[in-house]
């Protein structure tokens, strides 16, 4: 690990070398408020300024629809089109967290080539945030990364401290090495140590994230899950943008006028009706609380057991995502007793017809 | 293109605005293609020499709504193998199927008077389901390109898709669009099947509905939400109403069982 | 009796049909009927905010969704007093234009142009039309894509919203479409002399009434505020029901709508002959070349006139955009909050003059009227159609000629049956079609009698005879030819009631052949008019004429002296029997 | 850098094989039989697994979807299996004849512990299309009869037209090393001499059971596991001698596509053989 400093007026020269080497993704603005990873080409495009996106940055190495193979029935011919060289910059450190999470998970076991192939490629560019009132980094501790980057960004004003995470990482610094110094004065230091401890102290949200894996056991059959159940969409929101979400359907599309068909692998998310419903008509959750559940206890429950850690990275994106508040926080807060009815008091309005 | 292996399809339009066919022919990069992979028996919008026999697939677009329709569509049915209802009005009844019967006649009385119709007799719109079994079903206002495509190089395969019904929220996150529920917009994203691609939210426009209701969908909860951000009962319902057809009498059966539970 | 016909109309958009029926050696009835069920828009959309109105009403038609959805945006703009951004106001156009090049391209290259080159349908056309048919294609592709582009998809776009738009498209999708419109330029010319160099088939026919928007400011376009008649006369759009009295007939569930009591036409060929003259550019010297005054009497030349504004489309479209990208960015869309209000909304759809007019009371639609072009060309598809199965049916054509002219008849019109609420077939009338017809007719009032021909000439005498024995049963307003001249006309009220003039006839049927002509269709007959047209045109205005009919018996012996032969006495008893029913 | 490079071919856990039937004929109504064999004859034979194990099976155009082994690794080369008409990917294979192509691969998830089975009774409990993945384990140990004490075969189905491998079992009831007890629910043919009544209605005919000493199998319709494994219970089997396979919705059979997973398994990494005691404590899986 080594740290080197880059004044802020450099950085644009610097993303200039870079994206010669690679396709350049960073946040851009999408909406009013609202960010997005995008491939860019005009560097005055990126906002850093931003607190989550919209998609985590999982979408770029796994897009939501891609194709495995072209088959035909002779031959299955794998297709990696989907996987090339590409420099994600700007990712914080909870979405560092969540590909971390995945690595671990698509190589458990049996190793998805789709998901490493694409992730062998990709440079991992990360840049320091400021938590907003959804963020719960902090008490999942993902607020800090040690590993995950190939250099990591932090942004004290005028001037950024990047630490070298890898050899990769290394080379990109040696392309423009002027851009750099080697010598970190005191003063910067100390800079560097003060915004630690006002970023630390900006966290307003909290949760019992320790107690969550016992809490979804012992209160497994507690009534908050039926309650949630009824306010649930069952839009899928909270899986798709939650990014250590995985799940994947697969499709196979004949092309028309043509002899083969393509197989491609497309998100799906397990708080959907059809998620558990097998050929013949048996769907084994049918209820939305049970969907519900079965996302909560595999990402905060199950992972421990065959990752060694929760999955959850406190992003606050299901916060500021499901429109009838179901997330990470009001489930918690649920769950612990804090706030028993804090996920939503809606269903028990009266009802004047 | 009398080709003995190829699938003999059958389009068909009952009463509705004819997207869902023309949307076959918006498909234009593809057009030949379809034409040679399948023998189109008959196409009115497309075609002249249209042939009335025994068909591989029907696509039939449109609510039932005249008498000379439910003979017509009988008679597509006993002609066919595979039924699809083709297009929103198919599938749910469309707009023209979200009045109750007496709505329905009461409304007829005040456009046409008392004029009796000489060629056929209008009865109110339903769905093709409400009077032959369907074995497909393709929502849409009209049908999506895509969806249509899909659909349609699986059946010259012989294996129609499976259908996985999944809410307008799917898309719509993937396209990382602002939600419009969450700054207080009315849309109907949740409540709706999708398969248009988000289109409405992606131009900040929200969601009203036009694939019909989602397999699953929570309309009670949509119902509460819209509720408490400030919209009057009616409009929420009338809002709702607008693309189920007659699929939402039922819809709103369901909620209001859960009402009084 | 026969009716020769098409039961479905093929390549059109919708579900309908056209039948002739043939009485020996008349055409006694040519309907436009539209098979597709009511669906009742109009009313659905009471009661819903006017952005759900905005949604639902262009539901009406696929083909047309960017014309219904401008008509009623210009409506309810209209209604609560909105005044879009010219940036909006360019981008609609440019989405109108789109529709243009993509229905229109479809209906001349895909519906119309296999009938003018004799195969059943454009992909069979593809064999030796194979460029032709592949450029089309990527023309309508170029049309939809512009759709897409602005308002979001092909059909059923919803980017166009009230207030203007939810989202502007970008700089350059902007660009694409107009680099693209100017790479189509040298197909759009091959277009036009295509389908101005056709030599079209028609009977000549006396020119009808044609009526489209005014788009003002002494330019061609595709929407106004007024309506412009051939005749001269011009009307405000809230003064849209002076022009269109729409008005239910029993065959369809269009409705249909008459001008000054007669039909008229609205469309491509509509705007060509009232605006041809406005054009400019390229497109003008196109008109000046090829438009002539045989245009006007010809439904086909439509087609001609469609190529025309495919390449005023063409145009037209980077002029817009290097417009739109010159204005300063601003939102697309104006916030407002719904106020009370009537609005009319007149557009030029692909197929013509559409009215949208839209109230809007309390935030909610209130009362809403849609006028769609079909629904217009309905009488006038008619009027035309008959004309036409007559002259054929002189020149000794059978069934499957006149069914097939019918059906191109049809097509040149482009009906959008969906619009209306879909089309040719010959049907031979039952032998009591006559009676039907008559009980149709007595339902719109108590008839008017007037008994005709000359007492001394055999079964010449039929009709007078008739008109007698009604007078003794005591049936009120009977009179007979005599007395007209002494009366110089008919001293009863006019209520709106039919005319049924009772008269022996000679169409070289069985004698005592029983038929029921409308009026006008007489009037097109040499055979009949010589006679009949002296008394009616004295006695009956403009307006009657519209409601009045000839009861003829086939007669057999017309012999100075002889009395009535035996097949006509029986005919009259059976006449006399079904009048006092 | 270049985007269609592509994984090597053995790297890539989802790559099908091209595979024959070989012969395919129907056992019931909706239920067909199905031999095939990997195109690749060394790949055929060198295709390795343990019963109770299952492949995914490709039908081009229609899709992919897990399907039980019903063959037994002691007859190498050819994969039997026994499916029923249910959906897309089941409609299309029905649709395909002998000597068509189908993509294979597998085999996937955890088979019978064959090896701790060895030397002790094994009582197999079959209902419906659980036949399927039992007929596997089931001709194994018969393949092997001397590894194994008593191998008892119960078989429950609604008719006797429903009844899987019906043939092969009579067959098999000559044996005298097995035995072999089948029921219907109700016998509508008149001609049915075997039992009648749910297949739990056969355990009063197993005698002399040593409960230590015993394996008890089952699987079969959701509603049958509960009455079973109480009959088990009641023989007093211990629950890590009680072995189930389950079915769950399956995108991928390696553990990555999520659809399987119940509590903090996958049914297609840590299943679809279960013992008792392995599902004990979780909620959910039965």
């Amino acid at each position: 690990m080594k740290i080197v400093k880059m004044k802020r007026e450099n950085l644009s020269s610097f993303l200039e070398a870079i994206s010669r080497e690679a396709e350049l993704w960073a946040p851009v603005k999408k909406g009013v408020d609202t960010h997005a990873f995008q491939v860019v080409k005009d560097f005055s495009e990126i906002d850093l300024n931003y607190t989550r996106t919209i998609l985590p940055p999982r979408k770029i190495l796994v897009p939501s629809r891609f194709n495995m193979f072209q088959a035909t029935k002779t031959e299955y011919t794998p297709d990696f089109s989907h996987v090339s060289n590409k420099i994600i910059f700007g990712i914080h450190p909870c979405d560092i967290s969540g590909l971390l999470t995945m690595d671990k998970f698509y190589s458990y076991a049996i190793e998805d080539p789709y998901y490493l192939e694409s992730r062998k490629k990709a440079m991992i560019l990360g840049h320091s945030c400021w938590p907003d009132e959804h963020c719960l980094c902090k008490s999942t501790n993902t607020h800090i990364v040690e590993e995950g980057y190939d250099l990591f960004f932090t942004d004290l004003k005028d001037f950024y401290l990047v630490w070298i995470g890898s050899t990769q990482g290394d080379d990109l610094i040696r392309l423009v090495p002027d851009l750099f110094e080697g010598e970190i004065a005191d003063q910067d230091i100390q800079r560097f140590m003060q915004w630690r401890e006002d970023r630390d102290k900006a966290y307003s949200s909290e949760i019992n994230f320790v107690a969550m894996a016992d809490l979804m056991e012992l209160r497994y059959n507690d009534p908050v899950w039926a309650k949630l159940g009824e306010a649930c969409l069952a839009c899928g929101s909270c899986t798709n943008v939650c990014p250590t979400c995985n799940c994947y359907n697969v499709e196979d599309r004949p092309v028309l006028g043509a002899e083969h068909s393509n197989i491609s692998r497309c998100w799906d998310a397990c708080t959907l009706e059809n998620y558990s419903g097998v050929a013949g008509g048996e769907n084994f959750r049918e209820k939305r609380a049970d969907r519900l559940k079965l996302w909560y206890t595999h990402k905060l429950q199950a992972y421990i057991s065959k990752y060694g850690k929760p999955a959850c990275v406190g992003c606050g994106r299901c916060i500021a995502t499901c429109p009838v508040d179901i997330n990470i926080k009001t489930v918690s807060d649920s769950l612990d007793g804090a706030n028993p009815d804090a996920f939503w008091n809606r269903l028990s309005q009266e009802v004047t017809k | 293109m009398s080709d003995n292996n190829k699938l003999k399809i059958g389009i068909y339009e009952l009463t509705g605005c004819a997207g869902d066919a023309l949307l076959i022919l918006d498909c234009e990069m593809e057009l030949l293609d379809i034409f040679n992979a399948v023998d189109i028996q008959s196409f009115l919008m497309a075609k002249s020499d249209n042939i009335d026999g025994d068909l591989d697939v029907a696509l039939v677009e449109g609510s039932v709504s005249t008498e000379r329709e439910i003979e017509e569509l009988k008679d597509i049915r006993k002609r066919s193998s595979i039924v699809v209802a083709f297009g929103l009005c198919a599938t749910v009844g469309g707009i023209q199927a979200r009045f109750s019967e007496e709505e329905w006649t009461q409304n007829l009385k005040e456009v046409y008077g008392d004029t009796e119709m000489t060629h056929t007799k209008a009865v109110h719109s339903k769905p093709i389901d409400a009077y032959i079994n369907v074995d497909f079903y393709l929502p849409g206002c009209p049908v999506g390109k895509d969806q249509f495509l899909n659909f349609f190089t699986r059946v010259v395969q012989g294996a129609p898709p499976e259908s996985y019904p999944v809410p307008v929220c799917v898309t719509c996150k993937y396209n990382e669009n602002d939600c419009l529920l969450n700054k207080g917009i009315p849309c109907l994203g949740p409540l709706t099947a999708d398969g248009c691609g988000s289109v409405c939210p992606n131009h900040d426009v929200p969601c009203y509905g036009c694939w019909g209701p989602a397999e699953g969908a929570n309309l009670t909860s949509e119902y509460h939400l819209l509720q408490e951000k400030g919209f009057d009962i009616e409009a929420i319902k009338k809002r709702m109403s607008n693309y189920s057809g007659s699929k939402f009498q039922e819809f709103f059966e369901q909620f209001k069982n859960k009402e009084s539970k | 009796m026969k009716v020769v016909g098409i039961d479905h109309l093929a390549r059109v958009e919708g579900n309908g049909g056209i039948h002739a029926t043939i009485d020996g050696k008349v055409v006694s009835d040519v309907k436009f009927t539209i098979n597709e069920g009511p669906r009742l828009i109009e009313k659905l959309v009471l009661g819903r905010t006017p952005e759900e109105d905005a949604s639902m009403s262009p539901r009406i038609c696929a083909i047309c969704t960017c014309s219904h959805k401008n008509a009623v945006l210009r409506a309810l703009e209209n209604a609560m007093d909105i005044t879009i951004s010219r940036k909006a106001y360019l981008l609609r156009e440019i989405m109108h234009m789109g529709e243009f090049v993509e229905s229109h391209s479809l209906h001349t290259f895909y519906l119309a142009l296999p009938d003018f080159l004799g195969f059943p349908n454009a992909i069979a056309m593809a064999s030796e039309y194979g460029f032709e048919v592949k450029i089309a294609l990527e023309m309508k592709h170029y049309g939809n894509h512009i759709m897409k582009v602005t308002n979001g998809r092909f059909i059923h776009g919803e980017n166009a919203v009230v207030g203007g738009f939810g989202k502007w498209p970008t700089q350059e999708e902007l660009l694409f479409i107009k680099e693209r419109a100017l790479q189509f330029m040298p197909f759009v010319f091959k277009t036009v002399d295509l389908f101005c160099g056709i030599d079209y088939p028609g009977v000549p026919v006396a020119e009808t009434q044609y009526m489209c928007c005014e788009p003002g400011d002494d330019k061609y376009g595709f929407w106004g505020d007024e309506i412009l008649i051939s005749t001269g006369e011009k009307y405000f759009r809230d003064d849209y029901t002076k022009v269109t009295n729409e008005f239910v007939v029993p065959h369809s569930f269009a409705k249909h709508s008459l001008y000054n009591g007669n039909a008229y036409t609205v469309g491509p060929l509509a705007r060509i002959v009232n605006l041809g003259e406005r054009l400019q550019g390229e497109t003008g010297k196109m008109f000046q070349k090829y438009y002539n005054d045989s245009w006007k009497t010809n439904p086909f030349y439509h087609n001609p006139s469609r190529a025309l504004e495919i390449m005023f489309a063409f145009e037209r479209i980077p002029e817009l955009v290097d417009e739109f990208l010159k204005l300063e960015d601003e939102a697309p869309r104006k916030e407002y909050t719904p106020k009370d209000g009537k609005g009319t909304g007149l557009v030029e759809a692909p197929r013509g003059l559409l009215i949208h007019h839209h109230e809007v009371t309390d935030g909610k639609v209130s009362f809403a009227d849609i006028i769609t072009p079909t629904a217009q060309n309905a009488a006038d598809i008619e009027r035309y159609g008959h004309i036409a199965a007559q002259a054929l049916l002189d020149q000794g054509k059978g069934d499957e000629d006149i069914r097939r002219h019918l059906d191109i008849v049809v097509r040149a019109y482009d009906p959008c049956i969906s619009c209306s609420a879909h089309m040719a077939k010959i049907r031979n009338a039952p032998e009591n079609d006559w009676q039907l017809r008559l009980a149709e007719v007595k339902d719109q009032g108590s008839p008017v009698f007037i008994g005709i021909g000359n007492p001394s000439l055999g079964d010449d005498a039929a009709g007078i005879e008739m008109a007698r024995a009604m007078k003794q049963q005591g049936v009120e307003n009977v009179w007979l030819e005599s007395e007209i001249e002494e009366n110089d006309g008919l001293g009863t009220e006019d209520n709106g009631q039919p005319f049924i003039l009772l008269d022996a006839v000679d169409l070289q049927e069985t004698p005592g052949k029983v038929t029921l002509l409308p009026m006008q269709i007489v009037l097109q007959n040499s055979a009949l008019s010589h006679k009949i047209l002296p008394i009616v045109s004295e006695v009956l205005n403009p307006r009657q004429m519209q409601n009045a009919y000839l009861l003829g018996i086939q007669a057999g012996s017309l012999v100075e002296g002889e009395g009535i032969s035996p097949s006509v006495l029986q005919a009259m008893e059976r006449v006399l029997r079904q009048l006092s029913n | 850098m270049n985007g269609t490079q592509k994984a090597t071919k053995s790297d890539n856990p989802f790559l099908p094989e091209p595979a024959r039937i070989v012969r395919t004929y129907p056992l019931t109504e909706d239920v067909n039989f199905f031999q095939i064999r990997i195109a690749d004859m060394e790949k055929a034979l060198g295709f390795s697994y343990q019963t109770g194990q299952f492949a995914m099976m490709t039908v081009l155009g229609a899709g992919e979807a897990p399907f039980s082994i019903s063959s037994t690794p002691s007859r190498p080369g050819l994969l039997e299996f026994c499916i029923r008409k249910a959906g897309t990917v089941t409609n299309a294979l029905f649709n395909l004849k002998e000597n068509d192509l189908v993509g294979l691969r597998g085999p996937y998830g955890t088979g019978f512990p064959v090896d701790k089975m060895q030397g002790k009774d094994i009582i197999i409990v079959m209902g419906g299309l659980g036949a399927a993945p039992l007929r596997s384990v089931l001709l194994y140990c018969l393949d092997n009869r001397d590894q194994f004490g008593r191998v008892i075969l119960l078989h429950g189905a609604k008719r006797p037209a429903e009844m899987l491998f019906l043939e092969e079992q009579l067959e098999l009831k000559g044996r005298d090393d097995l035995e072999c007890h089948l029921t219907v629910d109700s016998d509508d043919t008149g001609q049915w001499t075997e039992g009648t009544g749910v297949v739990t209605t056969l355990f009063p005919k197993l005698e002399g059971i040593d409960p230590e000493n015993t394996f008890g199998l089952v699987c079969g319709p959701p509603i049958m596991y509960k009455f079973v494994l109480q009959e088990f219970l009641k023989l007093d089997i211990p629950k890590d001698q009680i072995l189930m396979t389950l079915e769950r919705r399956m995108k991928c059979g390696v553990g990555k596509c999520g659809h399987c997973a119940i509590d903090y398994i996958y049914t297609c990494l840590d299943g679809p053989v279960f013992s008792y005691w392995d599902v004990i404590h979780m909620r959910e899986l039965i």
